[in-house]
């Protein structure tokens, strides 16, 4: 039975990723998950200096989902190389390091930043909805997605992963953007931009007003994507958003997805990547299925 | 591995405090046994609705029961649903999570304001000092008959009903109580008003605050506070308060 | 204390309406829910001919939602004004008549056909997902929603509402397209585009494939566009998607929405709509708001 | 007003009859007492992530207790859920819904198919002429015992293990069973089958359809059927399984 899977020649145990931004860089659910059962680790958006993020509160509940506005707190690159590196690589899992920045600059410096240290893959983040610069305004035009992934792979010594906006009218649009530009995968989605309103204290839940939706509220919009996107390139995907278990994994790779990142999931129980894994292996042997990769994108 | 655990753990009894506060004991050996005052627990719902865990702190720990107490307020629907359960039920928590208040000085103040009175009351338990104990309340009072084993219990309401009129700091002026350390855990402009002083009055200050989390274990960065110094997670001056806390130094942390 | 508001001139008792397709006219539910008690019914979209609509099944349970391509069955205008009507009219509530087409053509036929009709205001749906000519082609495109809303208004009598999609990237574009054009109410947000697998029979759930999503899990999303539409232009908003009880109307119309929608919550709950009624009333006496008016769009 | 009714029913006994079919009694008085065979009720899930209700089939009714007997088997989440309530537990239901078997003829084959069999029991106890009873089954049997009394009961099983092997009409054409009407349910396959036989033999026959529902009630056409003629309600050629059946003449209706 192979549950092998691979991402631009990079070859992972499992599909099973980690979504960024939800795992850190992996330590604190290190205490819950044995981070070797794990296909990939993504780890929290990286820049090339700190940034602070946004005030707070950050986040709020919703109905099935979440609205996150953290606003990529990191602690840059160097911070990240000297700590966070060394830890990750004491595992048996793929690392990839989620990239954030304000100007193509920025995305540009971590990535050369990166290109000697022990890294298998870079996702670029150009969707993030809550940061003013950078993030999604690149993500939402086909011609700064393509430029942001040219200039990125010029400099990049890793495959690397473009992560795409689902708040767009035609997401195949920046998906061959981001094929014209080079990119090596695709991941999508990131957060979709939504706002709460408490109505008791007539205010906005978040400190920034809007922030991203994710968690199995989204799931539905999410696999529409992959399909579409899957349909569209020639690329390698990554599926994520609303994956809590091992049917929502299978309806990804059903879709298209080549590998599946679990985000939200993980605050509702850290245990979801791994259950998720053990699901995978209980399907493929209850149906007889000797490939994973036989189910990718199986369903047209 | 940390010390603390996501388990099932079985209601052994839930009581009615007031109309919208209930007082539950769990038993999980494992948590209990790792707990110690300050510290919180994650609740996971059942309803699929609501995925986030909702943070309760920890109010008294039996030992050698292997059971742990939490007193909470129905503010939405989740803690309504837990409300709910009855005893026998199941319910899965994470914890204990968090750094806990430091048993530490000669002489205490512990100040709990509202719902933030619950976590005190282990603290006073474990804390083998000198200790003065002000609840502030907005109007009807829970818990203060609980707390006069430990210490002269001091209390302040809003509306002036039981104790003095007034906030828990008009209850330190007007009592005169003297401390060369603070205990607190209540709503931000208490804690603000806490701070202020402690520095004023040269007395050490433990705080426990609270803010809006995801995953309560520090991977998120959900449930910062500002910082004076740059944090050492992050490196700059937001901190986590699910991981570095609940618990910070009055001078650590800005209100 | 004052339910009533007002959508372009058309005072309702109160904001709550039915969300087109999921009340039908109004017949079937008139069993549970007292029709005068509604501010409006929204019908099923009509054509100008009748529809057969998509291929079963046309529905599926998603997380906190549901995903219909129901694709606008519908008996066409002449069964409609001769059975649904005069049942509506029965009622004090005002009607509205939700509208659906192929081409620009199909709309004004309708509309036109409606001039001299008991019906207070028509919706144009110009954002169904769920089928192939007109619908969502024509709502995600500024110039193709300001021609029609211009097309329909030079022969409505009534007051026009624009519906628009939310699977575009910047909903404020088209909303103006859709005041350009001369609308006089929007009303958003239609159903997003998902997808959901069956990953034991590896085959779409929809025998469309892809479908509307609806229900609470989409509020988040549904709420910004309210918040961005009413800050980007002057019309008055009818605000819906994932409303199931009082506190989301109230959201939605502090958001800036004048009225609501109830769509999903219907199935979950038939009282859905009264008990926001009742609610809205309540929440008013509680806090001394003496006119609900006075709550829309005031958080900022 | 039509006479269904949405109300919170009490469960009064919960039995298991195969690893995953339930077999539940509930109270409500209106419901039961407006009920008939081939109707069925919609159940809502506690489980905020669930919206829609789920439609169950009416198994049996007891008019003098007011009660209702709903057999189902556990196909996802919803299903699961319903099945872990306990006798005294609340259920919201909606019903009686649809229009249900019209009793008539002279001589009846009753046909059900695995979980369509259920339905067939009020009727069998109501239907007051001269009956055979066939049920189909994938392997294991269940409730064809409670059959035996109103009716020569033929069973047929895939897998051979009871009763004939084959399909019920198999089973039909083996003990060359006549009549002058059928009412059947169960999978579309086997009601397609059924159709063929019928249409065949020129018997008359009933036939209880199945689609995924969301309101239940006619309003959201999501539930149709392919039909004949035009239909009533929309005047194309699909008619609403909810409102104008479940049941249908098999010559109405396209499978
Ligand atoms: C470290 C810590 C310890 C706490 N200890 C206690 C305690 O001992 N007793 C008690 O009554 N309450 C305590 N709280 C507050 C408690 O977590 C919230 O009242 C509770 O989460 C509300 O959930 P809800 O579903 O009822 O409300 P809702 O408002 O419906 O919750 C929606 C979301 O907001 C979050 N949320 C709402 N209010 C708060 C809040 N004040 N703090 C953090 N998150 C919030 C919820 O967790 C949930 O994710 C504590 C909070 C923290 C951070
Ligand atoms: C008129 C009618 C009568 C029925 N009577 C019975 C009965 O007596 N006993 C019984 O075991 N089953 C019956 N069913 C099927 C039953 O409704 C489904 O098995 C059940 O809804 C599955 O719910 P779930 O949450 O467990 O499954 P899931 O697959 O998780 O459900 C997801 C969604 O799909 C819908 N769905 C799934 N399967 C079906 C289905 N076969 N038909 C309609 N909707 C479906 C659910 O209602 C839900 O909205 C009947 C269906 C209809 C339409
Ligand atoms: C709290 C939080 C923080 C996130 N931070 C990042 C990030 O730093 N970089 C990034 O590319 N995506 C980030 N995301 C988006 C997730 O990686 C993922 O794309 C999205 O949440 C959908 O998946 P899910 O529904 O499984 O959570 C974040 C999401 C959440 C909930
Ligand atoms: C079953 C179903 C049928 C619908 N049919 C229509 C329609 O005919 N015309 C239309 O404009 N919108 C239609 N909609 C969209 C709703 O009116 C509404 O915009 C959307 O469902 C969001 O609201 P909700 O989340 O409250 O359902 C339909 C929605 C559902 C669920
Ligand atoms: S809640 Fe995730 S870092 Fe504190
Ligand atoms: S389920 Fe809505 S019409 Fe049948």
């Amino acid at each position: 039975m192979n549950l092998k899977v691979d991402l631009a020649g990079v070859e992972l145990n499992n599909p099973v990723m980690t979504a960024s931004g939800t795992f850190g860089s992996g330590i604190e659910y290190s205490d819950y998950v044995d981070l070797n059962r794990l296909g990939a680790v993504v780890t929290k958006g990286v820049a090339n200096v700190p940034w602070e993020g946004n005030a707070t509160p950050r986040i709020a509940e919703t109905y099935g989902g979440m609205l996150n506005a953290v606003g990529l707190q990191n602690p840059g690159i160097d911070v990240f190389v000297e700590r966070d590196l060394p830890f990750l690589k004491k595992y048996d899992t793929k690392v990839i390091v989620n990239v954030c920045g304000r100007s193509t600059s920025d995305y540009v410096e971590v990535v050369e930043r990166l290109a000697d240290e022990a890294v298998d893959m870079l996702e670029i983040n150009i969707s993030c909805p809550n940061v003013k610069e950078g993030g999604i305004a690149f993500g939402q035009n086909p011609k700064s997605v393509e430029d942001i992934t040219r200039a990125v792979k010029k400099v990049a010594k890793q495959p690397i992963i473009m992560k795409l906006s689902p708040n767009v009218t035609d997401i195949t649009e920046t998906a061959k953007a981001a094929e014209a530009g080079g990119a090596d995968v695709l991941s999508l989605i990131n957060t979709i931009t939504g706002m709460k309103i408490d109505v008791n204290r007539r205010n906005f839940v978040l400190a920034n007003k809007t922030g991203g939706l994710s968690g199995p509220a989204i799931k539905p919009i999410a696999i529409r994507m992959v399909y579409q996107v899957a349909n569209a390139v020639n690329l390698p995907i990554i599926g994520m958003g609303g994956i809590m278990n091992v049917e929502d994994a299978l309806e990804f790779i059903m879709a298209g997805a080549s590998a599946v990142s679990v985000g939200t999931a993980n605050f509702a129980n850290p245990l979801a990547t791994i259950e998720i894994v053990q699901g995978l292996e209980a399907y493929l042997k209850k149906n007889n299925i000797g490939d994973i990769n036989s189910l990718i994108g199986c369903v047209k | 591995m940390a010390e603390n655990f996501r388990n099932t753990a079985v209601i052994t009894s839930v009581v009615k405090l007031q109309d919208d506060i209930v007082s539950m004991w769990l038993k999980d050996e494992e948590i209990a046994m790792a707990s110690k005052p300050g510290q919180f627990v994650s609740f996971y719902c059942k309803d699929g609705s609501r995925l986030l865990p909702r943070p309760i702190s920890i109010c008294e720990i039996n030992h050698s029961e292997g059971t742990l107490r939490f007193v909470f307020r129905l503010i939405g629907e989740g803690t309504k649903e837990i409300a709910t359960y009855k005893v026998g039920d199941d319910v899965v928590i994470m914890g204990p999570l968090g750094n806990g208040f430091t048993l530490e000085g000669k002489k205490a103040i512990l100040i709990g304001g509202g719902i933030g009175i619950p976590p005190m009351l282990e603290l006073a338990k474990q804390l083998d000092i000198e200790k003065s104990i002000v609840l502030g309340y907005r109007d009807v009072t829970f818990m203060d008959k609980e707390f006069e084993p430990y210490g002269d219990v001091y209390v302040a309401t809003e509306d002036g009903s039981t104790g003095i009129k007034g906030n828990v700091i008009d209850a330190i002026r007007e009592h005169a109580i003297d401390a060369d350390i603070i205990f607190a855990c209540g709503p931000t402009p208490m804690l603000r008003g806490i701070k202020a002083y402690a520095l004023e009055h040269g007395i050490k200050a433990q705080l426990s605050l609270e803010e809006r989390m995801a995953c309560g274990i520090g991977a998120c960065l959900a449930c910062v506070c500002k910082t004076k110094e740059v944090d050492h997670h992050t490196h700059v001056h937001n901190t986590r308060i699910c991981k570095d806390g609940p618990v910070f130094y009055a001078q650590e942390v800005e209100l």
